[in-house]
């Protein structure tokens, strides 16, 4: 193991890490984790990556995040603008590669929620909505969830409410589709046959076990788990270099 | 063409109380945030609110009093968490949440600009978002009359007034939209009026030298009012950023009971005693 | 009577006649006499119209006619561009007034045929298309039809194959619509409650006798039929203004 | 991004014998006359074409014998009439005929566009083009799930190949027409392969200058070809006008039955005996 990491800048790389070269990727709101994952894997692994923004444009020089993730500086030197419908037209044809997107909670399928917690019409936490959630996760092939608070609160048994879907019954879309689950101790996917959350990689400093006791159902670990790749400093510097203020690590407070 | 060139206070007057309004922009971008100040200003009441990812546009219009319904897909402030009247107001069910999901809003929105009762999307099927949609009826399960591929179809949604906030227009509502134009161009043709607020009024001359910048044509606009500075905080692409620092100081007056002394100091402009 | 005018500056009269202020107004291919109608509409008594030119610009100052209404040069001075598919969905949403068609026959009901001569399958005379016809006429409140050759070979007894939608018992869109024929002879419509065909007009020097002779149908004249309006000299002026080189006769050979 | 200059000669391979093509630009304008005469020089065999309302760039194609079935809403030579050899090769059954009208055409490029398998339209009800459309397959009648308002599907049409004439690309496939669009940018969401000719290679930071300039980003290009003059005789905006006289030439050849000179002086460039 290399010199400490921080959490945040492991689960930027280890989203950047999903990226492949000549993916077309999108990212959408409050997304500062998507922004700097996309821009590390676009000047390393992936330089040709088709690099859709929330902000709409195309290839941008990401030299800076903002709070909001639709900030039209984030748009410097693009090549083009390409609103979100139109990228949304994309993941209908099947030509969207990969989507970032959050959960307030997410169980063992993949299902995610982030309408309330409670119930729809009486909730006891309304939260913000799932955005592009229950449209893209049946449709994109590539879907990695981010989750910055891995407890037994966010990793549940059944979430309250089926805003973003999983490996459930009723969407034969997704069962198709490769879900990722980067959180603050691990990578997850669902590599097995029965479609269920397993441990892929285990962030250096924790362990399988830790993972298993902050997470609300049984986890299995894949049989070969082993630990997250950690960036190298350069690419620790460069995330540093687009996040000067840290907004990265607003979602950890 | 004729002049469409509106005081503020005759724009206002095209929303009527109850109305369903969207609002150009997404999050912190090029809201229209000094026509919805007038709006909360005359006291508007049971507003229905759609858009497809809103933020302090919405929460200031619920934190005041004058929405009775909202459907986003998503309404917060970003980095920033909850917005605090939307969550406050819909937990104690003093407003009424309709959730939807970006692409049925989008797409919403698209069949009302194209003139059809509905549009086909992929995606939702297993989400409850979409058992809500159906329950509501802005969605609909469908098979595709070709392929019987399982599709949903939404109904369109067709505003009684966009109100968007661009950089440029002449007095004949020839609009110029610059950077991101998010979903406008849609809301615009899918809405029954379009009130533009520009920070700068150009002459048709000007219009004529580009028509390739012009976003809106004037035949769809209805009301264009000069009101510089008219998304602050949010930001005008190539006129201002958006100041997070004022959102921060709304965010803390929020949670600190101080809404209405924000109200007063940033909406009505009242002297503080 | 004043001066003889020329019978394509009649129709393009006649044509721009109805067209009102506040219109908006598309003009399809091969259109010129619309595209010079809608100029001296917009020019006269319509100032405030909407002019979408099938070449995609808005309110252009059209100085000059020429052999395709597509030409770009049409756009000069245009306020903005708008795409024949959103001038398409404007006509979906109700908001297009009025269009510009063509036929190649035409009958008592106003039904246009621009497919085939003969049968479809087996074409004697291929014709070019309706274009726009099909979608439009049931769904435009006001459409103008033009045609060149009054004669019995283009006002029919019946269409070969119906293109453009008349007073057909199978289109109750066409019900509420309003149709205007503009001959080279006389203008016509169907303001009558078995919405058939009926003189409105009759151009300078023709008669209401010569209509009927050339028309392969039972025609009715209206009870006011009267003469059609003729252009001030000003306006005929205007008309070879735009069209210095006659374009506008090459439908009339 | 990668580049995807390509030669005119990998451009053209990735026509096969058969495929449905579809081109940029309408009647006179912009069509990409120089790829198309390539296409005949290579003896292309059983191409489709399909287009809302083409004139030569499908006249030439089928006088050359490169074509098995047309698709359009009209297909003329606007004021100076007729398309000589699809009039008399349909007339004597020689290519299938499928006549469409210009809103299902363009609503079936929007449904591939948008990755629908089909999209409703309005109009149509009460023609016979209705009628034929049914038993051809492309359009049917359906009502609307929320209204009961009687629709017409359209079946998307996925164009193997659009072909798009286009004044400025870089080298990655960032392209940017200018003045009118036509639907070249629905054509290119909906085909399979997108292959562009342009007047002049620019740079890629001299389209990072102008994003909103770009029309179509580079990740639905699949090949850029820089041809000067390659709408020739149609225009090319900012670039050269119609040549009408070209146009007229070529229609004299067919009336006179002297095409076959016509194909050696214009297409392959046989020196005459």
């Amino acid at each position: 193991m290399t010199d400490k990491i921080a959490t945040p800048d492991l689960m930027v790389y280890a989203m950047a890490s999903e990226i492949e070269n000549f993916n077309t990727v999108l990212h959408g709101v409050s997304s500062p984790l998507p922004v700097l994952g996309m821009s590390v894997a676009r000047r390393t692994h992936a330089p040709d990556m088709a690099y859709i923004s929330g902000a709409e444009g195309v290839d941008s020089e990401i030299d800076r995040i903002y709070p909001s993730s639709f900030d039209p500086r984030l748009n410097r030197n693009a090549v083009a603008y390409f609103g979100l419908h139109e990228a949304f037209d994309l993941a209908q044809r099947g030509e969207l590669n990969v989507m970032f997107l959050g959960a307030a909670q997410i169980d063992r399928f993949g299902n995610t929620n982030l309408s309330v917690i409670g119930k729809i019409d009486n909730p006891k936490v309304q939260l913000p909505g799932g955005a592009a959630s229950a449209f893209l996760m049946p449709i994109t092939p590539k879907v990695v969830i981010w989750a910055t608070r891995h407890t037994f609160r966010v990793f549940v048994e059944a979430v309250d409410f089926v805003t973003g879907q999983g490996y459930n019954n009723r969407s034969e879309g997704c069962k198709k589709n490769k879900i990722v689950v980067v959180s603050n101790l691990g990578v997850m996917n669902f590599e097995n046959p029965g479609r269920t959350m397993q441990i892929q990689s285990v962030h250096p400093g924790h362990t399988v076990d830790e993972i298993k006791e902050n997470t609300g159902f049984d986890i299995l670990a894949a049989p070969d788990v082993g630990e997250t790749p950690v960036p190298d400093q350069d690419i620790v510097d460069l995330i540093d270099r687009i996040d000067p203020d840290g907004i990265r690590r607003s979602e950890f407070h | 063409m004729k002049s469409v060139l509106t005081s503020f206070e005759e724009a206002t007057e095209l929303v009527d109380d109850g109305a369903l309004l969207t609002f150009g922009g997404a999050t912190f971008q090029r809201a229209p945030m000094e026509f919805i100040r007038e709006l909360v200003r005359q006291g508007k009441k049971n507003l229905t609110l759609i858009d497809r990812e809103p933020a302090m546009d919405f929460d200031l219009l619920i934190g005041a009093g004058c929405v009775a319904k909202v459907r986003t897909g998503m309404l917060a402030f970003e980095v920033f968490g909850m917005a605090p009247n939307f969550r406050r107001k819909s937990e104690k069910g003093e407003i009424i949440t309709k959730e939807g999901a970006c692409q049925p809003i989008i797409a919403g929105f698209r069949a009302a600009a194209m003139g059809l009762p509905s549009l086909p999307v992929k995606g939702m099927l297993g989400s409850d978002l979409l058992t809500i949609s159906e329950v509501i009826g802005s969605q609909k399960q469908i098979e595709d009359p070709f392929t019987g591929e399982k599709m949903i179809a939404v109904k369109a949604i067709e505003p009684d007034v966009a109100v968007i906030h661009a950089q440029k227009a002449d007095a004949f509502g020839n609009v110029r939209i610059e950077g991101p134009l998010y979903e406008d161009v849609i809301k615009a043709k899918a809405a029954k009026k379009v009130v533009v607020t520009v920070e700068e009024l150009i002459s048709a001359g000007e219009i004529r030298k580009t028509p390739e910048a012009t976003t809106l044509p004037h035949f769809i606009v209805d009301a264009v009012v000069e009101v510089p500075k008219g998304a602050y905080p949010c930001s005008c692409f190539n006129y201002y950023d958006t100041d997070y620092d004022h959102i921060q100081e709304y965010l803390q007056a929020a949670a600190k009971d101080t809404f209405e002394q924000y109200l007063d100091k940033c909406v009505y402009r009242r002297e503080s005693e």
